[in-house]
């Protein structure tokens, strides 16, 4: 059965043309999908619109079956909708304990949200000797670790990864998606992964789709995908 | 040096007043980015029903509750009813609707009640207490000192200890994050603006008392002072407002003493004028270098 | 495919040496260094967040350097951004930046307004080069109402219309389809075979290959590769920076 | 030049209206020719900078006060043009000295602290009248200007006092016209609508921003020395917070930014009061004491809420059927740029 799901989706911004062009996807629950393409292919796009942040034009975004379409983005993160989006959403001037508090409140209340935080620092090890800083001093990874521990501390459905990899080092990349892939085989989250990184991407997807000009224009298991040389040229040209 | 001291602790009971206003100005502005320069009136509002309920209950208690209440229904009607319709790219459209405001509700409370003052008892003796010779606070100096003190504190427990002050905080600093992690952020925004009118009310309510009367324009210069201390402390610090407040309320006093009444505001403009040129964004501006 | 190496003359039109930018602790750029000639046109390539639009905020003066050296013409860049057109050079901005309550003809009057001389020489100017990108007809509508391509047009009209002999183009073919992208690249082309000096940030590879003489790869903030297209798309480093690595086991 | 033809041509026309008023009514003409000068510099700065000044009053009493000192000056020794000139400079000069001060103060100030500060400088005045030498609140005393005689025999003193304030308004507004339809008008709107592109347009935001000031306090000051030919006085209790925010209210009515449209709030914002006044004499005193002075300022308030959530443009906008100020089309798309805007607007 499918948990997540877009139909018919179309997204743009002001009278321009469309940046998500009638798109339908589907997510079978518990896999993990990389999706990826070229800048301005409309990834970012696609989440947000997920999320509400952006308006759709038209067409339904479902989550276990219920359209979210006219739902606000607070409440369909309450739906169980995680977006962390691409890079820096840390807020800055709230510590890193804050951050994670604030990213379980509606979930959990009284001694359940503590756990749940406690959780967090378990899975992000460096997060936990870091506790009381403030946001703006963590480092590039950190800040990106916060933000994935943040998302799962509400224990969301559906997790949507906006470009973790962005500016970071390769190091910190592989681990990230190292814990990633654990977390999702672990807890049997959906997750659709934008990435520009496109090996990581697939090294932990089971699933990848590729999108240029708004539309999936291939949809093939990771492994398949990875080998084709005309991914390779789709995405980088040559 | 009695004069001194005199002067001083009077200073400190109007600069206690002036940073609870000012911390009003902070609130609103950190929960929804506008100047409300309808401050000064929207509390104004609030002390005309104080006055109403304590004539009509003969208790000044009754009424202190009844204005606090009202100053909070005040600014959640015009966040929903007015402010939030507007488009947010610029601070202008807020900034003139707030104007509007303060003209429609001056004189629509001059066409109820008169322009005339009306005097304000205070719950307690305005009488100096005397320490080895030295007069030195009233006891009602001492219960706006405290009040003032309590409330401070309140909202900033409010802010750092409650995961509501959690909320508040984080819908300020990142709307758009705070939405993604289930914050009702319109509902912060309503909030935010609750407690700034209300605190702008009880700085009011604990003022009029010690001028000449309720009058329509009661608070004008509280507001444009508590304003200037926003300025000067910066507009994003609470703790800004706390500090200039108090120091502001100091300046002032000792230079009504000691040079004359109407000497005050000038002095006030020049500190302004002075920290706006050399620290644009007020003392206790953050580090701008914040985002990497 | 341009193939013909443009004339060059013995100083470079744009010099970047050991370019060094950090925001707030995080290393933003770090010894960047590289060249553009006149006529010649090269490409600024690399992952998102490699650090391409900041070397063009270090160009521009809009970030201030931590060290290195950036020189136009062989003398030290404007410090400040309103002396560049002064000194030559105009650049488009990713987000466009248009001035969107104005009329498309006001736009383009903008970096004129600096200019003496009569108004009626400004406007014709200003026509001139938004006929050169077939805008003429549009000239009095409010910007903000053009469809996304001509917006884009009208940005590169923007600049070009002080003839500046440094183009600094920042994701020029972003958001375009395949007709408007051959007419950039003709546009481009055009430009530098007027003797311009052209440096674009593109991620649109295939344009790239298409109007570069030269290529610079981005990665982390560091130069990672740079020569002839042809070079540049067999180096393994690129690819690596391009597709990444795989998950930790 | 059609401009300076337009303008004569206008300027004859507010003349020889005057011969169809009353002189109390060529008297309020009087005041809406000043308040007008100094809304029209208020409207170019809004409209065009997107600075809110809420301290115009303050400019027009400098200019009051500096066409009085000036006039005064040389009242016993000079024949009258060359008072009325000598006042004007001296009107000129106290508001660009004091527009050119709060204007260097703007290129440094976000929105609403530049607001705050010219708003502390309202409340600032009559103390600074008592302060400084500008005759506490009784004010100064400006040079009176009889009929000339080849006149007198035709037009009484308030319909001349009328032609003067028309022609110094005149003088005032119409290079802020040019001003605002030439090359300093483009750069102030290109500066409101994209400071960085405009910095690599070769436009100075700073520079910009001080200038506008400048060139906006300039005509309020001379509105300022209209009103104290019209009064033959200045004095601090004219120019308080209640008139400042009328000349807000009047820029924003007319629509931020136009010319016309201030013409048209100058006018309301002084005939208005005055209909609405006489209107309350007509109920019972009680209560038309209290609306007097009290109804008009409500219903401006109202209406400066209503045009601001309903149709930003202002009233010229439906006279015109065209928005100024219609809502950008945002169709940013989320970028490294955006995220780096934050570090290059400083």
């Amino acid at each position: 059965m499918s948990t997540f799901a877009f139909h018919e989706l179309t997204v743009g911004y002001g009278d321009g043309a469309p940046v998500i062009a009638g798109l339908s996807l589907e997510i079978p629950d518990g896999a993990v999908v990389a999706l990826l393409g070229a800048n301005g292919a409309g990834k970012t796009t696609l989440l947000r619109a997920a999320c509400g942040l952006v308006p759709a034009r038209g067409g339904r975004v479902l989550l276990d079956g219920e359209d979210l379409s006219g739902l606000s983005t607070e409440d369909r993160v309450r739906r169980g909708l995680a977006l962390v989006p691409e890079g820096r959403s840390v807020v800055a001037e709230l510590t890193v304990e804050e951050n994670l508090r604030l990213g379980a409140l509606w979930r959990h209340r009284g001694p359940a949200r503590t756990r749940a935080v406690e959780a967090a620092y378990e899975l992000f090890e460096p997060l936990a000797r870091r506790r009381g800083a403030a946001g703006h001093t963590l480092s590039g990874g950190e800040r990106q670790m916060l933000a994935l521990a943040r998302a799962l501390v509400a224990d969301p459905t559906v997790l949507l990864l906006d470009e973790p990899s962005l500016g970071l080092a390769p190091l910190v990349v592989s681990q990230l998606l190292g814990v990633l892939r654990d977390t999702a085989e672990r807890t049997g989250l959906t997750v659709l992964l934008a990435e520009q990184n496109v090996t990581g991407a697939l090294s932990v997807a089971d699933r990848g789709v590729v999108l240029s000009l708004g539309e999936a224009v291939a949809d093939r298991p990771a492994a398949s995908l990875a080998a084709d040389p005309a991914l390779r040229h789709a995405y980088l040209g040559f | 040096m009695d004069r001194f001291v005199f002067l001083l602790s009077t200073g400190l009971a109007r600069g206690a007043v002036l940073a609870l206003f000012a911390l009003s100005l902070v609130i609103v502005w950190r929960a929804a980015r506008v100047v409300n320069f309808a401050q000064a009136a929207m509390a104004v509002v609030a002390v005309y029903a104080a006055f109403a309920l304590t004539a009509a209950s003969g208790s000044y208690w009754l009424g202190l509750a009844g204005g606090l209440a009202i100053g909070a229904l005040l600014g959640a009607a015009v966040e929903r009813g007015l402010m939030r319709r507007l488009p947010h790219l610029t601070p202008l459209p807020g900034m003139i609707v707030a104007i509007g405001l303060v003209m429609v509700l001056q004189s629509g409370l001059a066409i109820a009640f008169g322009p005339e003052h009306r005097p304000m008892r205070p719950p307690f003796s305005e009488r100096p207490f005397v320490i080895g010779g030295v007069p030195v606070l009233s006891p009602y100096e001492l219960f706006v000192l405290v009040t003032a003190a309590a409330v401070m504190g309140a909202l900033a427990l409010l802010f750092t200890r409650t995961s509501l002050g959690l909320r508040l905080r984080a819908a300020a600093f990142a709307p758009e994050t705070s939405r993604l992690l289930g914050v009702r952020v319109p509902r912060m925004v309503t909030l935010g603006w609750t407690l700034s009118v209300a605190t702008a009310a009880l700085a009011a309510l604990l003022l009029v008392p010690t001028e000449l009367g309720l009058n329509p324009h009661a608070a004008d210069l509280l507001f444009v002072n508590a304003f200037a201390v926003a300025v000067v402390g910066g507009l994003d610090s609470p703790l800004g407002a706390l500090a200039a407040g108090i120091g502001v309320g100091v300046l002032s006093g000792l230079v009504t003493g000691y040079v004359s009444a109407s000497a005050a505001p000038l002095a006030v403009l020049a500190l302004l004028m002075v920290v706006l040129l050399l620290r644009p964004g007020g003392l206790f501006a953050p580090k701008e270098a914040r985002r990497a | 495919m341009t193939t013909t190496t443009p004339p060059r003359s013995a100083v470079p039109r744009l010099e970047v040496t050991g370019l060094e930018v950090a925001f707030g602790g995080l290393t933003a750029l770090d010894g960047v260094s590289f060249a553009v000639g006149d006529g010649e046109t090269v490409a600024l390539i690399g992952p998102n967040g490699a650090g391409k639009t900041t070397v063009f905020n270090a160009v521009c003066a809009l970030v201030r350097p931590r060290a290195g050296s950036v020189r136009i013409a062989g003398r030290s860049a404007p410090p400040r951004p309103t002396r560049l057109l002064a000194a030559g050079v105009a650049r488009t901005l990713q987000g466009l930046g248009l001035f969107e309550r104005m009329t498309v003809l006001e736009n383009v009057l903008v970096p004129l307004s600096s200019l003496g001389g009569p108004a009626a020489r400004r406007t014709e100017r200003a026509l001139a080069a938004l006929a050169e990108l077939g805008l003429a007809e549009a000239a009095d509508r409010p910007a903000g109402t053009l469809p996304y391509p001509e917006r884009k047009r009208l940005a590169l009209a923007r600049a070009l219309v002080t003839e500046p002999s440094l183009l600094l183009l920042d994701e020029p073919a972003g958001g375009l389809g395949e007709a408007d992208i051959a007419a950039l690249a003709a546009t481009v082309r055009a430009v530098a075979g007027a003797g311009c000096a052209v440096l674009l940030v593109e991620h649109h590879v295939d344009f790239v290959m298409d109007v570069a003489d030269r290529v610079v790869v981005l990665d982390f903030g560091k130069v990672i590769a740079s020569g002839e297209p042809d070079e540049v798309r067999s180096d393994p480093a690129v690819e690596e920076a391009y597709l990444g690595l795989e998950a930790a086991p | 030049m059609r401009l300076t033809l337009r303008a004569a041509l206008i300027t004859l026309a507010a003349i020889a209206a005057t011969f169809g008023l009353d002189p109390f009514r060529n008297y309020q003409l009087a005041t809406a020719a000043g308040v007008f000068a100094a809304v029209a510099g208020l409207t170019v700065l809004v409209g065009l900078t997107g600075q809110l000044s809420l301290g115009h009053a303050v400019l027009m009493a400098a200019g009051g006060y500096g066409y009085a000192a000036a006039a005064t000056a040389v009242e016993e020794t000079a024949p009258w043009p060359l008072v009325l000139l000598t006042g004007l400079g001296g009107a000129a000069a106290a508001s660009g000295v004091l527009g050119l001060l709060l204007g260097l103060a703007a290129a440094r100030l976000r929105g609403p602290y530049l607001a705050g500060l010219t708003l502390a400088l309202v409340i600032a005045l009559p103390s600074a009248a008592n302060v400084l030498p500008l005759g506490g609140e009784q004010g100064r005393p400006a040079p009176f200007f009889p009929v000339p005689e080849a006149l007198s025999a035709l037009i009484a003193v308030e319909q001349w006092h009328a032609w003067l304030a028309i022609a110094v308004s005149a003088a005032a507004v119409t290079p802020l016209v040019a001003l605002r339809s030439g090359r300093a008008g483009l750069r102030m709107r290109a500066v409101l609508g994209d400071e960085t592109a405009a910095r690599l347009s070769g436009v100075d935001p700073a520079l910009v921003k001080t200038g506008a000031f400048l060139a906006s306090a300039i005509p309020a000051g001379l509105g300022g020395a209209v009103l104290a030919i019209a009064t033959q006085q200045v004095a601090p209790g004219g120019y308080g917070l209640a008139f400042s925010l009328l000349l807000v209210v009047a820029a924003v009515i007319g629509g931020l930014g136009s010319i016309g449209g201030a013409a048209i709030g100058s006018v309301l914002v002084v005939a208005l009061p005055w209909l609405v006044d006489t209107a309350a004499e007509a109920v019972p005193a009680d209560l038309g004491q209290r609306l007097t002075g009290n109804l008009a300022v409500l219903l401006f308030g109202a209406v400066v809420i209503a045009v601001t959530l309903a149709r930003p443009g202002g009233i010229a906008s439906l006279l015109t059927g065209r928005t100024r100020t219609g809502k950008p089309i945002k169709d940013r798309i989320p970028s490294e740029d955006a995220a780096l805007s934050t570090n290059t607007e400083r």
